[in-house]
């Protein structure tokens, strides 16, 4: 019955909402201009990362807070789990992770490089780091996390905390994260590359610590 | 630091990142001093806001709205502000007395819970509201989970899938007004919503703010609540109860005040129905509740209705928003002293059944007065903050003749007066059996009286009712 | 029609699928993949309204991007207390609500 | 030809999502599910948004996938115990 009636609540939703949406005018405000003609001031050529990481960059430093906050709680949850032995070890998934290994390094760092000026950019390289990890881990070369360390622990943060000192540096000057125009670009690039090493590691913490 | 509103965001996020560094021994005493300066910075901001007689801004990367992202803040926000700082500060002190160290993953999560509530009561942008919510929610989930036994974890997990429905149903909604407008900027925005906006952006305001009522576990959205907030450690459930539910109503508030104002006066009647609803069921389940904490929690549901009745009332003459204001203030203290005071009981007596407190107030006298006193302000006996909500709220709700509000109003007071009595009867007059004293451990004082200030904090208030509703006026 | 909308429409119909399957189903993975489907379905309205006049919008872009990282944080952190209350109780569902509540 | 293209994406993603909450193998349905991420990868590749496309392709479909199949095995190797 509450199954029924879940269902047809939800079909009528999607109809009267896909009605709703065929018949709208132009939107008032015209973003994409706003942005185009900003984006000389904003430190980076591709406007994706220039919105990510200058326009809407406040956004993104609380989206890495909520990253690492997730991290921390999965922590806290799976350290009870009692450690599961290491996976059995297929050569062919050795061999192949062995050579994939490396070449997902250099994508990472080909993707951070080109996040200024093409699609690609700290996350993408983050998770390309982070696949990396995984997949030696399901290979059986490197083993699940436990408890991390000093030096684990401020890796996960520092990209976080790097974020977090610049914003709070730039307060000196102006407002929250307002990047002179001619420091934007290295600034940024700062930013966005210890980003990929801490995003890399939250990533792949997410799953080695749960495994 | 001379603009108080952003270091209100990094603050928080400084020391819980520090927090998951240093570990709990430093990491409490980083939340401490950082909390104390956060509340120094909230009443900076209070006297900023109300010498201006207008809400601050601060345009985030410098770009200004509706390009970059815009902080504001009102009296409203400033009030929420203080508020929540004053409750975490003595909570942190309790909570760093109860875990004593041995729970790790406290301080950073309180930490960014604090930064997300901040941050959340200072935006102005529709989207990153959305972020600054999912902040707030899985931080809360994590809090929830900490205690670590299958029943915590089932209720954080209810918890969690609460809170993700509802923020998916605020973002589906924002994406709909980005696709009809162009912008998520509140200010931007506000011009732009009009009684006769296409079908789409009315979907997007219902579920905005039905997802923001499924998160502020307004009836009949509640059934996650009272597991979540009975389960959590002590400190948790006091933060939860007292603050985080808070959170999503005033955004609830701000939405409808704001961009929504034209459309929301059609359906105002709902929110005071589901309120009405919650008053009466949550004060019912907290009289049949046997567990001390669920009848704290369930009563929390109870208050949480009051705040949903003032939506067909708010008007001209500001009485309706003004208990609503109170009313926050006020329940968030007080439910943070009876929870704390409640974990006093628990650890004292090991047990937590409300049969369990016969004959304690002998040996826990501060405990118990505590307990009594944020009771008072749950009923709405004067002077109490409790009261001065509740008497405006019935003066709101005669001025528009809706004597059927009045009836809640006043049922809902009694029914509080039955279920915080039940507890005294126990404490106060009934004999306690000698076999259970012998396990009894002996109370820590700090746990005890930061229970009594929050709770002496909730009855003072009342005396201090003018400024708060002179800070009420700035801008909002 | 342009491509936009015939994806803004798909969200719809997706994020339908996808709270209805949050609220009914009981496998806990399940419904978490459920709510992946629905943050999938807010994403492609968010884009393919924005887009709706075939223009790429950098903004909206930007926002999915965020929300995307939020949905696996969220969606890690659901993993981690499901595999902990599956060790604990053998079951791949929540227990029935212990607080007397008549709503289950 | 774009719009035919696109509509039969559209379905073939509703479908795949359909079948992910339906299937009543759990280990199927993740499976479904990551077949779900890759065809919203293409549907965002329509959209003009490689960005998202990179990231759902990583993030979406790889390590929420990694993430929930590493979850079954786990239920499944204990189921057995």
């Amino acid at each position: 019955m509450k199954r029924f009636a879940v269902a047809l609540l939800a079909a009528l939703f999607a109809v009267a909402l896909i009605a709703a949406l065929l018949e709208l005018p132009a939107p008032a405000v015209d973003l994409p201009a706003a942005v185009g003609a900003k984006m000389a001031e904003s430190g980076i050529a591709h406007p994706v990362t220039a919105v990510l990481l200058n326009f809407r960059g406040y956004d993104t430093l609380l989206e890495i807070g909520v990253l690492l906050l997730a991290l921390i709680v999965v922590l806290a949850v799976a350290a009870r789990e009692e450690a599961k032995q290491p996976a059995v070890a297929d050569p062919v998934l050795q061999t192949l992770a062995r050579i994939a290994a490396p070449l997902m390094l250099l994508a990472a760092v080909y993707l951070l490089w080109a996040g200024a000026f093409r699609p690609g950019g700290a996350f993408q390289a983050g998770a390309v780091l982070a696949a990396a990890a995984v997949l030696l881990h399901l290979a059986g070369l490197a083993a699940a996390w436990q408890k991390p360390g000093k030096c684990l622990r401020i890796g996960l943060a520092a990209g976080f905390l790097v974020f977090l000192a610049v914003a709070a540096g730039l307060l000196v000057e102006g407002a929250l994260l307002q990047y002179p125009p001619a420091w934007a670009g290295a600034l940024i690039l700062l930013i966005e590359a210890t980003l990929t090493v801490s995003l890399g590691l939250i990533l792949a913490g997410l799953f080695l610590f749960l495994s | 630091m001379t603009d108080p509103l952003p270091w209100l965001i990094l603050l928080p996020l400084l020391w819980a990142t520090g927090a998951f560094l240093l570990g709990p021994a430093r990491g409490a005493r980083l939340a401490l001093a950082g909390t104390a300066v956060q509340l120094w910075l909230a009443f900076a901001l209070a006297a900023k806001v109300s010498s201006a007689g207008t809400a601050l801004h601060h345009p985030v990367g410098g770009w200004g709205a509706p390009l970059g992202i815009d902080l504001a803040a009102d009296g409203l926000a400033a009030l929420l502000l203080i508020l929540t700082q004053f409750v975490a500060l003595p909570l942190f002190l309790y909570a760093r007395a109860y875990f004593a160290g041995k729970s790790p993953a406290f301080w950073p999560l309180a930490g960014f819970l604090l930064a997300g509530m901040n941050a959340l009561f200072l935006s102005a942008d529709l989207f990153n509201l959305y972020v600054t919510l999912e902040l707030v929610g899985l931080a809360a989930v994590g809090l929830v989970a900490m205690g670590g036994g299958a029943q915590q974890l089932a209720a954080a997990l209810r918890y969690l899938f609460a809170t993700l429905v509802g923020s998916g149903l605020y973002l589906l909604g924002v994406a709909l007004i980005y696709g009809v407008f162009g912008t998520v900027s509140i200010t931007a925005l506000t011009p732009l919503v009009t009684a006769d906006a296409p079908p789409a952006v009315w979907f997007a305001a219902g579920l905005m703010l039905a997802g923001l009522m499924a998160k502020t576990a307004l009836f009949p959205f509640h059934y996650w609540l009272p597991p979540a907030h009975g389960g959590a450690p002590a400190p948790v459930s006091a933060l939860l109860s007292a603050l985080v539910v808070k959170a999503s109503f005033y955004l609830i508030l701000r939405l409808w005040l704001h961009p929504f104002a034209p459309l929301t006066q059609v359906a105002a009647w709902l929110p005071a129905l589901l309120g009405g609803a919650a008053i009466l069921w949550g004060s019912w389940q907290a009289i049949r509740a046997e567990r001390l904490k669920e009848l704290v929690a369930w009563s929390t549901v109870a208050q949480l209705g009051y705040l949903f009745l003032i939506f067909p009332l708010l008007g001209a003459d500001r009485l309706a928003l003004h208990a609503g204001g109170m009313q926050v203030v006020a329940h968030g203290l007080a439910k943070a002293a009876m929870f704390a005071a409640v974990g006093v009981l628990i650890q004292v007596t090991g047990r937590d059944a409300v049969a369990d407190v016969a004959g304690v107030a002998a040996r826990l006298p501060v405990t118990l007065f505590a307990f009594g006193l944020a009771g008072i302000t749950l009923m709405g006996l004067p002077p109490s903050g409790g009261f001065l909500a509740k008497w405006m709220l019935i003066d709101a709700a005669l001025l528009r003749g809706r004597w059927d509000m009045v009836v809640v109003i006043l049922a809902g007071g009694l029914l509080a007066a039955v279920y915080v009595f039940r507890v005294l009867r126990q404490a106060f007059l009934l004999p306690s059996s000698g076999e259970r004293r012998r396990v009894e451990r002996r109370p820590v004082a700090t746990l005890e009286w930061t229970a009594f200030a929050l709770a002496a904090a909730s009855v003072l208030v009342g005396l201090r009712g003018m400024e708060i509703l002179r800070l009420l006026e700035a801008g909002t | 029609m342009t491509s936009g909308l015939i994806f803004a429409c798909a969200g719809v119909v997706l994020f339908a699928m996808g709270t209805a399957g949050v609220v009914l189903l009981d496998h806990l993975l399940r419904r978490i993949l459920a709510f992946n489907l629905m943050g999938s379905g807010a994403f492609l309205v968010l884009i393919g309204l924005a887009q709706r006049d075939g223009m790429p919008d950098p903004v909206p872009q930007a926002m999915v991007l965020t929300g995307i990282v939020v949905a696996v944080a969220a969606t890690a952190l659901a993993l981690a207390l499901a595999r902990r209350l599956f060790a604990l109780t053998g079951g791949y569902g929540l227990p029935q609500s212990e607080a007397k509540d008549g709503n289950d | 030809m774009g719009f035919a293209f696109d509509l039969l994406l559209a379905l073939a993603l509703l479908w795949s999502a359909w079948r992910t909450l339906a299937t009543p193998d759990i280990f199927r349905a993740v499976i479904l599910f990551i077949v779900f991420g890759l065809l919203l990868t293409l549907v965002w590749s329509r959209l003009a948004a490689p960005d998202i496309a990179l990231a759902e392709a990583a993030i979406g479909a790889g390590l929420t996938g990694a993430l929930l199949l590493d979850a079954i095995g786990v239920l499944r190797g204990r189921k057995k115990s």
